[in-house]
């Protein structure tokens, strides 16, 4: 088992393939992604009603180690000044197989 | 008769789903079209629409009005945000004001085929090539609006990263317009034959689905609707002068170039409708700045429920008058 | 003669994929139908349940016999409560004997659907206000059983909580009610034309997605039967048993208030079926401490199949002996 | 970066609004749910199968300071003990944008 | 003459969404069908397949060419992965060849229906078990294709794990076949009345659900196909000349045999074609070893595409120069 | 409230089940399940794309005790590497009801 971070961030559905973008080129090894999420923050309610996918979130979660979290942190944080949503870190450990 | 041709238009099926939507929120109930099933909704409506206009296409003569009519569709959506964005800025930021300003120069589909039920309880005809120009419609009032809206804010770090040729490429690809131009190519090259296999699909359901589609619009329209409080009367009263501004200058020219009754009522709709849809998912991409509270329900709940109740009549009665 | 009626009711193929859902779960196969798309079958039927019951209301006469069978639906649905509470609470607790109760004074539209489908099999005249009836019935069973819950248990601070507005408001705008009476509605003010225009979509497609939803029902009803096992006999007796004591009481009193065979038949069956998506849902609300292991699958695995199969021709013969 | 605690709770879909409720009247700043979530604990399983939403869950995730935490804590505890569910804190840092 | 034939398979409106659906994703546009949408046209076009299948197979004559062809259909599912694993092992691991040999050993119901709708298009007929004879062909492949690969690599604690009786248990039950079963069975004892009943939903929708199905086939095609690339040119050709081989085996030994013509000209396309909806799953399961990257987009990427566009025809020219 | 351990699984659909009947038998109360979530990590990836759940992941949430955590560790490893997925663990206080 490793020590690792978890990174969690709440973002508008269409602002995710931007976000791994960047996050892939920082040098991520694997993400997860929750479609259809639902929520309420500062902004505009999030309630994941049809029509298009404007008002709908994706739960997108990130095990990095130290090293690319801290490679990571600035990047996600000015992504979502500009876009919006919610990031937590917390510590885990990776089962490694 | 001409109250007869309003009533008729409140009761029919689809506009009485609506409001049964609006009512089931307001009443508070919890009847809810979960998404995928709405996705269904619209993806079977931009593929019949798509279908049946690629065969009136196809079967329609190319002349001098075609052309014009397509050219002032393109007109309309481009100039639109252009006077509209300059209104708007007495009462709101410039992301707010371009946002807006794309919204009202696009159109909504499922007003345009109000409109066309509308044309047919009538009896007016009007071209094939009128699903074309809706389509066209789509998308140049938000390259209009980034673009004024690049200009008139001092271009800073973030704002100047506005790609043309994505933004282009993205008018042409996103899934909507995607939807509608395969399915009006696929119309236009299908056989008769063809035709014939699918119109219990296309035009059998057309209605039922219409009238579902409709019934969710009403749900989301009166969940959103709320954010517009904030807004006030001056948002109200815009998203239902707009539209009347925005059909009477179609109206004026389309009189002028000597477009047919049905062409120029249905350019008169085009102009007056706002997306909802389509646009308020491109301005969250590319003007993240924008209030979603405001352009959302202002489309969505002020202008779409005003154009299908009274606009289109209201529309019919004027061209009507100038026309015979 | 009698036995063909009840061979043909057990081969109709919506019958059969309720038989092949059950086959599924059991046999381990992994055949599911998303919940999006089983709710899509439900906003479907009750829709075309809505709109061809309000075409048919449009068209009925108002008269003593519709408002009587109109008013012993509702005494059926308030009254089975009553006796069924005190019967369930020699096994049950008092959360789930209220539960019980409500589901089985509710109703099952696709058992009511079914019933109706039989009566054109056997050509038995019905009136169009058997719609309304059934909507009617969806809900006095849950306030009247959360009244006896109320007044049988000391009432400490969570149960007192009970707001009866709130509960009498909920009743009347829960999805599957305020679906079916909105479509009633826009069913009973379309035109003649728009209902034609509607047709291929709701009686085209009926059948057809009846039979999916049905095989869906098979499914949820055979997954959720495990839990019936702890109930045992006297559960599964019960789920018989009450449906045929409901459908005794509804048609003796149809007898004697003079409804005709073909309501008095409807009437039995709406008794006689339980509710087992909207009321189970409300349940959840007002009764937490009922477990839902219990009352969902008596009214999905055993009264509807039960009620289906056997139970329509069941009432069918036993109308039929009284009427003729 | 804020230190700040993570409430996650399962929690029947029938009930999540009344509990949001009373959450936001508490005072939380924002929540995040993910919807059509299945699972099993002591009671009744939930399959998330059709028909209605009795048997299916919510996922929400509410991100709370120290303050707000004591605040909800309790309502928490006497709603899931009510309606049933189940509710895990645990740290976490806030990446302020 | 010919060409036409081949000109109007490719303009045929399925076959057009296919492309649009390959276009979308290489366009980059956002056009998607949600995963439960994508659902529900596969269970409507598995339910509309059996009852249909059912309703022929039920006024089908059995004789010996009708047992010999089931026959030819089992033998063909459990005979491809012989030769096709031996063939793969010389640039693949044991799993990967075992994984592409079940999936070619397997069928596609999308390319069978696009088979059957060039034959009425034609006017060539074929037998009513045919549909029965595709379903034999679905699990064969993924059984003996397992059986070679646990007698040829050493089988160590994992492998050997392999239960039998639950594998015939899971070919049989697994959801694709249960749905196409059950339905081949209501279809069956069906009557002619609920038959005609179901029409307007299993035959008008038929074409439109199809379209629609194969614009979400042609999406997910094109998202996969980048997984290829490794493969490189062998894995392209491979995934053409297999079928090709394939189509001719069962074309020399249906003549030989005195299959009918349109039996063995759907023979040859169910023994070309390749699953990737069931079996994939399946493989997933039994050998999670293998490399979903490459059995799933060769089968629905190359050879799908290849089938419903230059196979059919050329299968057809083959068996009719054989034939006449 | 109680110390506890919250494990959190990405695994493909497809093997769900039989790694919950494992899990089930080592003696967990409970689980939770995020239907249709999508990802990549070193293998193929998940797009959650329609046809079949051959491409889509669960996310499992499983909270244990120290007891339950050693007995459930090496079986979820050996599973993970038989099937591919991941998995995490981490820290979380159980609010009993
Ligand atoms: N305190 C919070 N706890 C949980 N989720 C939050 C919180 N605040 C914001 N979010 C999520 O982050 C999304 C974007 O937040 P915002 O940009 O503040 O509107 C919301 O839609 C929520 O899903
Ligand atoms: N040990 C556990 N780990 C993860 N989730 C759990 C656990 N126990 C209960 N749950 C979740 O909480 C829901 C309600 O639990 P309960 O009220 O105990 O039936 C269940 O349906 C599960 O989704
Ligand atoms: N670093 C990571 N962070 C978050 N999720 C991951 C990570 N790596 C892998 N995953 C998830 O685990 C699944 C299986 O991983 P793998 O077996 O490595 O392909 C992926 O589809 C992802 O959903
Ligand atoms: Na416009
Ligand atoms: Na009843
Ligand atoms: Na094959």
């Amino acid at each position: 088992m490793e020590n690792m971070y978890k990174i969690e961030i709440v973002l508008g559905s269409l602002h995710t393939e931007a976000l791994l973008e960047i996050l892939n080129k920082k040098g991520i090894s694997g993400y997860t992604i929750i479609p259809h999420v639902k929520g309420k923050g500062d902004r505009v309610e999030y309630d994941g009603l049809g029509l298009n996918d404007a008002f709908s979130n994706n739960y997108i979660i990130i095990v990095v180690d130290e090293e690319i979290l801290q490679k990571v942190k600035e990047p996600i944080r000015n992504f979502l000044s500009k876009y919006g949503g919610a990031c937590i870190i917390s510590d885990c450990l990776w089962l490694k197989q | 008769m001409q109250l007869d041709v309003l009533v008729n238009n409140l009761l029919s099926a689809p506009v009485l789903f609506f409001f049964l939507g609006l009512i089931a929120v307001l009443a508070k109930s919890d009847l809810e079209i979960p998404q995928p099933v709405s996705r269904f909704f619209s993806i079977y409506l931009l593929f019949t629409i798509g279908i049946k206009g690629g065969e009136e296409l196809a079967h329609s003569q190319w002349n001098a009005e075609v052309f014009l009519s397509l050219l002032l569709a393109v007109f309309m959506s481009a100039g639109v945000p252009l006077y509209a964005y300059f209104f708007l800025r007495r009462k709101f930021n410039s992301y707010d004001s371009a946002a807006i300003a794309a919204t009202y120069g696009s159109i909504s589909v499922v007003t345009f085929i109000s409109a066309v039920a509308f044309l047919k309880e009538v009896n007016l005809d009007f071209g094939g090539h009128m699903v074309a120009a809706m389509t066209l419609m789509e998308s140049p009032a938000l390259i209009v609006s980034l673009f004024i809206l690049k200009n008139t804010i001092k271009s800073d770090s973030a704002e100047s990263k506005v790609s043309w040729a994505k933004l282009l490429h993205e008018s042409l690809v996103n899934s909507s317009v995607f939807l509608i131009l395969g399915s009006l190519f696929v119309g236009i090259v299908a056989s008769e034959k063809s035709h014939n296999e699918l119109a219990p699909f296309t035009e059998g359901l057309f209605k039922g689905f219409l009238a579902l589609f409709l019934l969710d619009m009403g749900i989301v329209a009166a969940k959103r609707i709320s954010a517009l409080a904030k807004g006030g009367v001056f948002l109200i009263s815009f998203a239902i002068i707009l539209p009347l501004i925005n059909a009477s200058i179609a109206i004026i020219l389309s009189y002028f170039l000597g477009i047919s009754h049905g062409n120029a009522f249905l350019l008169a709709v085009l102009s007056a409708s706002a997306s909802y849809i389509a646009v308020p998912a491109a301005v969250r991409l590319t003007i993240p700045e924008a209030n979603p509270g405001l352009f959302v329900p202002m489309a969505l709940a002020i202008t779409f429920p005003f154009n299908i109740t009274l606009g289109i009549p209201l529309y019919y009665f004027i061209t009507q008058a100038l026309w015979t």
